[in-house]
């Protein structure tokens, strides 16, 4: 690794003389992440001072939106949590369309056919237990629906967050689950929360024993000695790839486009490896306990559908568990 | 009710406020108190009510001990009205609940006038001379207004006790004459008792069926208005009372000197012990005759005010500066010689037993 | 030589005719910037937020109301949004009010730490409380063993409700109707009640008749900020919500903020303006509650306890702290446990405890320590000029009621009634091109932190201040310009000793509401300008919730730190400044 | 400083507290304003202070415009002092903080006095017998001690104009009489001009150079203190400052005939045309005197009040209640029968202009 290393930056400092400037990064990465992101980058592009705006994926977009209703979006590159999201903004005609040299690496199916993003990671949602409340380890998503999980599971709201909505959008048009699912789920007496780190804290407390949740969070816990275990479903899982896109509006493009080659290249899917996370390029490996890409058995759908049904998807969401009690 | 103190004392931090006040109040007595600023008579006042509890000494009211240094009965449970040097009207109430308010809460309020509240009110508002104000609040009022409206709420619900404190000092002349009467009115017609607290001896006279002269904490000498007046026992009730002057002087068998000027002698008279004593003839101003003349001491007159129906002077004689009251007649100017002589000294009247305090 | 003599011996009448002129010129402009300023920063982007909820691509329309009105679901949020604010504004009132009269008046000990412990609440972020009382009473706490132990049929009440969250909302923002109404309570003259008490009146009707009437400005106020704060409240409606399905209007807001829909502003706009209305509708209550109550003719503090609790003071104590002692336990217990954990969940035993967790957080983050100066800085910054600014804004408006000092009163509070995110979104409506086409950097940089935390919190020191003048004769202000004082003199000899208590539970307030300040940071905040409730907020999202109770609990300490000095420098400005 | 008001008015609401107020107060003058609880006084002296701005008219002070209803000159940039009836002490200041406040920030403080603030204060505090209190707190005052302080703090910078609202309300007469010496020594001293509110009129009568008589917020009557009170213009004043009975009857050449008594004739004399109008007589108590023998008006004493040197009796007459003041040595009890005759009655002196108010 340390020869390569050298390589890299050798290679790095041809470049640096062009491309400097400012960039502004907006994104819903954990701070750590993003900063270990970025000084990795800057190893090679030094003279680029990246400007970090972090915060949960429904407040950056919420400030982009505000920002383009104020009539000037600051941000130069952007990294949430979901597709769906980034085909909003691409709707809109905010993003702008660039063909990375470093996305052949990238599974067809987490690029956008327009190039104007790309997936840069893979979570999956996955089923969390409390291993002292559990005794046999379920395989199926079903066991949600089942006497052992009544009153004991917890998963997040999609009204509250786009990767759940993302989720809850995807598994409901499933043959295996359908809104059938989410039905019996809420009937079983599932407690909704508001993020996904409720449903870790709790399910790690052993308040509730099952949890539909991401899978990194489970697995950094499981490391750190938490009782909880990491499940994948037979039936799959659905997956976000937290995308990267560039905006139409960009005032650094040269660094913008740099930014997401560094992010799609080998060297930046290791970032993400090292800190925790499911590479998406293909040869990279998995950090402990996370299946790799090809491992997965990935639930998905049309990106462009889920968009157009959100709002439908939420409010039939809110009425199942609004029927609960 | 009567009202018996005993040795009551009361300090504030370091300063005395009262001490060893021994005294009783009977059943349906109205007592004036009657002493200079910050001579203790609020102080004895909120003592009375309840508001302070004594440092020593102990109060019993009609024979229920109500107060010693440890525990007190609280104001609410007494059967008493207050008028308060400040008014303490409530900032938030109109003028007629503020008279309704005790008719209401207080404790000891006989049943016809529970029934009748609303006519209550307007009596005693009437009383006072503001029914016209019933709708006002007491920020909309002047300050003889506020406090006629703090004599209203207080003797609305007919208490037993009675506690005033100043309760005219903001009123005209011919308002308070009025005030008196209704005072003296209510006390006539309910029998109740008041202590009723004031610096001025004029309305102690005219009130009270026994004052109190107090200073510093202490009581100087109590008894009828006539004795007080006439018969002072100190020189500070003299001074306070009457305004007397202190003739300095010389007191022999036959009489007086003053100045131990042997070729005047004033008619020796009931006087108190330590007056003669000390070689001291107290004079009123109004016993004073001024003489254009010049007969008597002699003297300059220093400072005239008018006062319409009569002056005050101030003559100075060998040095003292003595007040002297003349009728509006008399007309001297600042500067003029003018020679002083006595008017007239009464004696005691039968029936008024000159009390000595210690 | 003969012109100065001569000028001198006209000296009275002409400066008459020159400071008359002066005045009259300085008259007309602090009001007039004041009122400039106010529409700048409280105005615009108010206006700014109900354009939009007009507007579909800049054309008027009346759609979004059409829509948002006629949904049946709008009108069971702002059912549940009237339920929950009433039912929590009660319990905060009854609370506040009680715990104050009782610190005020009566001979209960340490006072002043019971002081302290009653602002808690306002120092420990709001999700770990809620959490740590969600945990509480699950069925598998200590303390519903405990309730199963006790005799008869007792359980841990359910919090996922409409009376849960009441209770909780309640618990949080009773030091609001707390802090005031002691400031009020100390002004209140003895005599006044001295008075009652000679016309018979006992002490629960003194209390009721007298008391509680001059105590209202003091109890309208903090709890007019009690009901905004119950009403723009997130994070419990949010927590306890959601599982229960209870959507009231904070949260549908944010439903819609995060819906990406074209529309999804104008909607969240349409249902801010309902807040709004709410908002006004209680501050319209407020009003009318205190037409009839009058200024208080003296000024003097009295510190002195006015009854004594006699037998009852142990009993009365026991309560008392158990009370407060269980409700800033459990929250606070919960986090330092948490924060002790090397892992979520583990059992806490020797083995599990750590301090790694402090280790990283004091000196292997460098985040952290940014994140206390950036929060420092602006709580400073926002209390100091809130301070100013409220206190000017209150004296116009007790000295001189108009439609103009009422509406500028009124507008202060909408701020901070309105949901954290909608006003940092009116923010950047407002600040980051302020004119069209000219962007002054302020959005983008710590400044717009610093006026939106001002433009939030201003209202906590207005009401603060106006709490205070209420209490200050009139009297007290002309005996200082009879004596040649006005202005600054006036202010520093006279006012401000007379209104400082007051002032400082107002300027508390601003202080630690704006150190642990999140929603509103979590949109404007940019690289480097990272807050005390931000970073928390990125810990506790990354799954690194032992970081972010450490973080806590070095944040409670400081501030606890904070306070203690604030009070000291309070004793020592008693003794010292106030006596020259 | 001379002030000049002109057709001031002021309402408060629906309430007229002054209605056309015109009078001027000239460089020096000692102008004492006199009138029942409620009148306008209160009112009058926070306009001249600044504090209230009038509704209507308009007031110059040393020739310059200071207040119309537009615009007023700020009380601070007056040269004034001011004693309030309320006291307004600061709580917060100690005595002696209380007086050097005005010491420091005064913008019309002589250098002189700014020099030795200390020893001013000083100066002042034992002026009014509070120099043992200097580092008392208001809260540990009595009543009177308050308003002690108030007066020290308005005289301490020796404004040009000094209002004072009843400013010896609180003292005994002792202390009043001595504070009354004070302030007049201070007018004499500085020369400066005083408006001084009052609701008594001994007061009134005995310092003031000029009285002005108010009732219900306009001025009944202005004249020196001799004419205002031996030449009353109205009825009010009559009663008011010399707490006169109003004796009807018929006035023809030869004189009086009281009770329109022929057989009885009071002499001519001089007396404002309304009274003779009206067919009335204004006598003073002491006009008055008692016949225990039953010369003159027959009547029934009803009430009697003892006063020191005199006697206040109360002699129903033919249905009305007249007051009489009588020498402490007639002693006559309630119900007796007596006679009333006319002592004697004054001529205006010759430097008496009397003044005619409208
Ligand atoms: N709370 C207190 N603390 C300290 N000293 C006090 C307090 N209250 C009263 N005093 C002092 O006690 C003494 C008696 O006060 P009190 O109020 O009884 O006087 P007073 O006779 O009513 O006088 P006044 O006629 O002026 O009202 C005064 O010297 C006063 O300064
Ligand atoms: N703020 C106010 N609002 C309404 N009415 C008022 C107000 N202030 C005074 N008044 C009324 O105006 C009239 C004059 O009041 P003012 O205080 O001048 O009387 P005053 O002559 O000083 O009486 P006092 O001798 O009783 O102090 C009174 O009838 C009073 O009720
Ligand atoms: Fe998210
Ligand atoms: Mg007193
Ligand atoms: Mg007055």
């Amino acid at each position: 690794a340390c020869g390569a290393d050298e390589d890299t930056s050798s290679g790095a400092g041809a470049e640096t003389s062009d491309i400097s400037g400012n960039l502004s990064f907006y994104t819903s990465q954990p701070d750590q992440d993003a900063t270990a992101l970025i000084s990795a980058f800057n190893e090679e592009y030094p003279d680029v001072n990246v400007e970090v705006y972090r915060s949960g994926t429904e407040e950056v977009i919420s400030k982009v939106q505000a920002e383009k209703e104020a009539g000037n979006v600051q941000a130069d590159v952007m990294l949430v949590a979901d597709s769906v999201t980034f085909e909003s903004l691409k709707e809109q005609n905010m993003l702008m369309s660039y063909e990375s040299p470093e996305a052949e690496g990238i599974p067809e199916n987490f690029v956008d056919p327009d190039h104007q993003y790309y997936g840069t990671k893979i979570m999956s949602t996955i089923l969390a237990v409390h291993t002292d409340n559990v005794e046999e380890t379920p395989g199926s998503w079903k066991v949600l629906t089942e006497e052992a999980a009544a009153g004991e599971s917890i998963m997040p709201s999609p009204l509250y967050s786009g990767a759940a909505a993302y989720n809850v959008g995807v598994m409901s048009r499933k043959d295996d689950f359908g809104w059938d699912f989410f039905e019996n789920v809420s009937s079983n007496g599932v407690t909704v929360v508001q993020g996904n780190g409720g449903v870790l804290e709790s399910v790690a407390a052993g308040e509730k024993s099952y949890g539909m949740v991401v899978d990194f969070i489970v697995a950094r816990a499981a490391a750190e000695g938490s009782p909880v275990e990491l499940v994948y479903p037979d039936e799959g899982v659905p997956v976000i790839t937290e995308p990267i896109g560039i905006m139409n509006e960009t005032d650094n493009e040269e660094a913008a486009k740099a930014f997401v080659d560094f992010v799609l290249s080998k060297k930046g899917q290791e970032v993400s490896t090292e800190i925790g996370y499911t590479p998406i390029r293909e040869g990279v490996e998995a950090p402990e306990g996370l299946k790799t890409v090809d491992e997965l058995n990935v639930l998905s759908h049309d990106v462009q559908e889920l968009l157009e049904t959100r709002e439908q998807d939420k409010q039939q969401f809110a009425d199942i568990v609004g029927q609960q009690e | 009710m009567s009202t018996l103190l005993q040795d009551v004392r009361k300090t504030f931090g370091d300063t005395v406020a009262l001490s060893s006040i021994d005294l009783e109040v009977k059943d349906g007595e109205f007592v004036a108190i009657l002493g200079p600023s910050g001579c203790g008579k609020t102080t004895l006042l909120r003592i009375l009510a309840g508001f302070e509890t004594p440092t020593g000494g102990s109060i019993k009211m009609d024979e229920v001990e109500t107060a010693d240094p440890r525990r007190i009965v609280p104001p609410e449970k007494r059967n008493i009205g207050m008028v308060f040097q400040s008014f303490a009207l409530w900032p938030h109430m109109k003028v007629k609940e503020q008279v309704q308010f005790p008719l209401e809460y207080h404790k000891y309020v006989p049943q016809t006038l529970k029934k009748r509240k609303k006519e209550r009110v307007k009596e005693v508002l009437e009383m006072v001379g503001l029914e016209d104000y019933a709708d006002r609040m007491p920020n909309e009022l002047s300050g003889g207004q506020k406090q006629r409206v703090a004599l209203a709420r207080a003797v609305a619900p007919q208490p037993s006790l009675l506690l005033m404190d100043e309760p005219l000092s903001s009123l005209d002349a011919g308002l308070r004459m009025e005030m008196r009467r209704e005072i003296q009115a209510i006390h006539r017609k309910t029998g109740t008792s008041i202590v009723y607290v004031t610096h001025d001896q004029a309305e102690a006279l005219a009130m009270a069926d026994r004052i109190i002269v107090m200073n510093h904490g202490t009581i100087e000498q109590m008894g009828t208005p006539h004795d007080v007046y006439s018969f002072p026992q100190t020189e500070f009730t003299a001074r306070f009372v009457g305004k007397a002057n202190m003739v300095p002087g010389t007191w022999t068998k036959e009489g007086f000197h003053p100045l131990s000027d042997s070729s005047i002698s004033w008619p020796s008279t009931w006087i108190a012990a330590t007056f003669i004593k000390n070689g001291i003839f107290p004079v009123r101003p109004e016993q004073f005759q001024l003489n254009e003349g010049g007969e008597g001491l002699k003297g300059e007159v220093v400072n005239s005010q008018f006062q319409g129906k009569e002056m005050h002077y101030v003559v100075d004689v060998e040095g003292h500066q003595w007040t002297v009251h003349a009728p509006a007649d008399v007309d001297v100017s600042i500067g003029e010689e003018v020679g002083l002589s006595l008017a007239g000294v009464e004696a005691p009247g039968r029936n008024s037993a000159v009390s000595v305090s210690s | 030589m003969d012109h100065t003599a001569r000028k001198n011996q006209g000296g009275p009448a002409s400066w008459f005719s020159a400071l008359s002129a002066r005045t009259l010129g300085w008259r007309w402009i602090i009001p007039a910037v004041t009122l400039i300023v106010l529409i700048i920063f409280f105005v615009l982007p108010i206006v700014r937020l109900v354009w939009l909820s007009f507007t579909e691509d800049a054309v008027p329309t009346w759609q979004h109301y059409r829509e948002v009105l006629s949904d049946a679901g709008t009108w069971m949020v702002v059912q549940h949004t009237f339920w929950m604010v009433l039912g929590s504004t009660m319990m905060a009132l009854v609370l506040g009010v009680f715990m104050a009269w009782l610190v005020t008046y009566s001979d209960i000990r340490a006072k002043k730490m019971i002081h302290v412990m009653v602002m808690l609440p306002f120092i420990i972020p709001s999700y770990i409380i809620t959490l740590s009382w969600t945990q509480l009473f699950r069925n598998s706490s200590w303390f519903s063993g405990f309730l199963q132990w006790l005799p008869g049929t007792m359980e841990a009440p359910d919090l996922y409700t409409l009376p849960g969250m009441m209770f909780m909302l309640g618990l949080s923002n009773y030091p609001l109707v707390y802090l005031f109404t002691v400031a009020v309570l100390r002004k209140i003259p003895q005599e006044l009640v001295s008075a009652a008490r000679a016309s018979g009146s006992g002490r629960g009707t003194v209390f009721r008749k007298i008391t509680l009437p001059l105590a209202l400005p003091g109890i309208a106020g903090g709890g007019l900020l009690a009901f905004l704060a119950n009403l723009d409240n997130f994070g419990i409606p949010a927590f306890l919500g959601i599982p229960g399905n209870i959507t009231v209007l904070s949260t549908a807001i944010y439903q819609e903020v995060v819906g990406i829909g074209p529309s999804a502003f104008a909607r969240a706009a349409v249902l801010s303006v309902l807040l709004g209305i709410i908002a006004l509708l209680g501050t319209f209550l407020q009003w009318v509650l205190l037409r009839k109550s009058r200024q208080l003719e003296t000024a003097h503090e009295e510190t002195r306890p006015r009854f004594s609790l006699g037998l009852w003071r142990s009993p009365v104590e026991t309560v008392v702290w158990g009370f407060l002692i269980f409700i800033s336990f459990v929250p606070l217990s919960s986090m330092v446990s948490s924060s002790l954990l090397s892992a979520y969940g583990v059992d806490f035993s020797v083995e599990t405890i750590t301090f790694s967790n402090y280790t990283y957080i004091l000196f292997e983050n460098e985040k952290t320590q940014g994140a206390i100066g950036n929060s420092l800085l602006l709580a400073l910054w926002t209390a100091g000029t809130a301070l100013i600014a409220g206190t000017i804004l209150a004296y116009y408006r007790v000295r001189r009621p108009s439609a103009l000092t009422r509406g500028a009163e009124l507008v202060t509070g909408l701020p901070y009634a309105l949901p954290g995110i909608v006003l940092a979104l009116a923010m950047i409506f407002a600040w980051m091109e302020p004119v069209p086409g000219w962007n002054p950097g302020i959005y983008g940089g710590i400044g717009i932190l610093m006026i939106a935390y001002v433009t939030r919190f201003m209202i906590l020191q207005v009401r603060g201040s106006m709490t205070a003048l209420m209490q200050v004769d009139v009297s007290m202000e002309e005996a200082a310009h009879v004596s040649g004082a006005k202005g600054f003199t006036k202010w520093r000899k006279i006012m401000l000793p007379l209104l400082l208590p007051g002032l400082i539970s107002g300027t508390m307030l601003v202080f630690l509401t704006s150190f642990t300040e999140l929603t509103v940071s979590s949109l404007l905040m940019s690289a480097g300008n990272g807050t005390i409730g931000v970073t928390i907020f990125d810990f506790e999202q990354a799954g690194y919730t032992h970081y972010s109770t450490a973080f806590s609990t070095v944040v409670v300490v400081l501030m606890l730190g904070v306070i203690g000095s604030l009070l000291l420098a309070h004793q020592i400005w008693k003794k010292k400044v106030v006596k020259i």
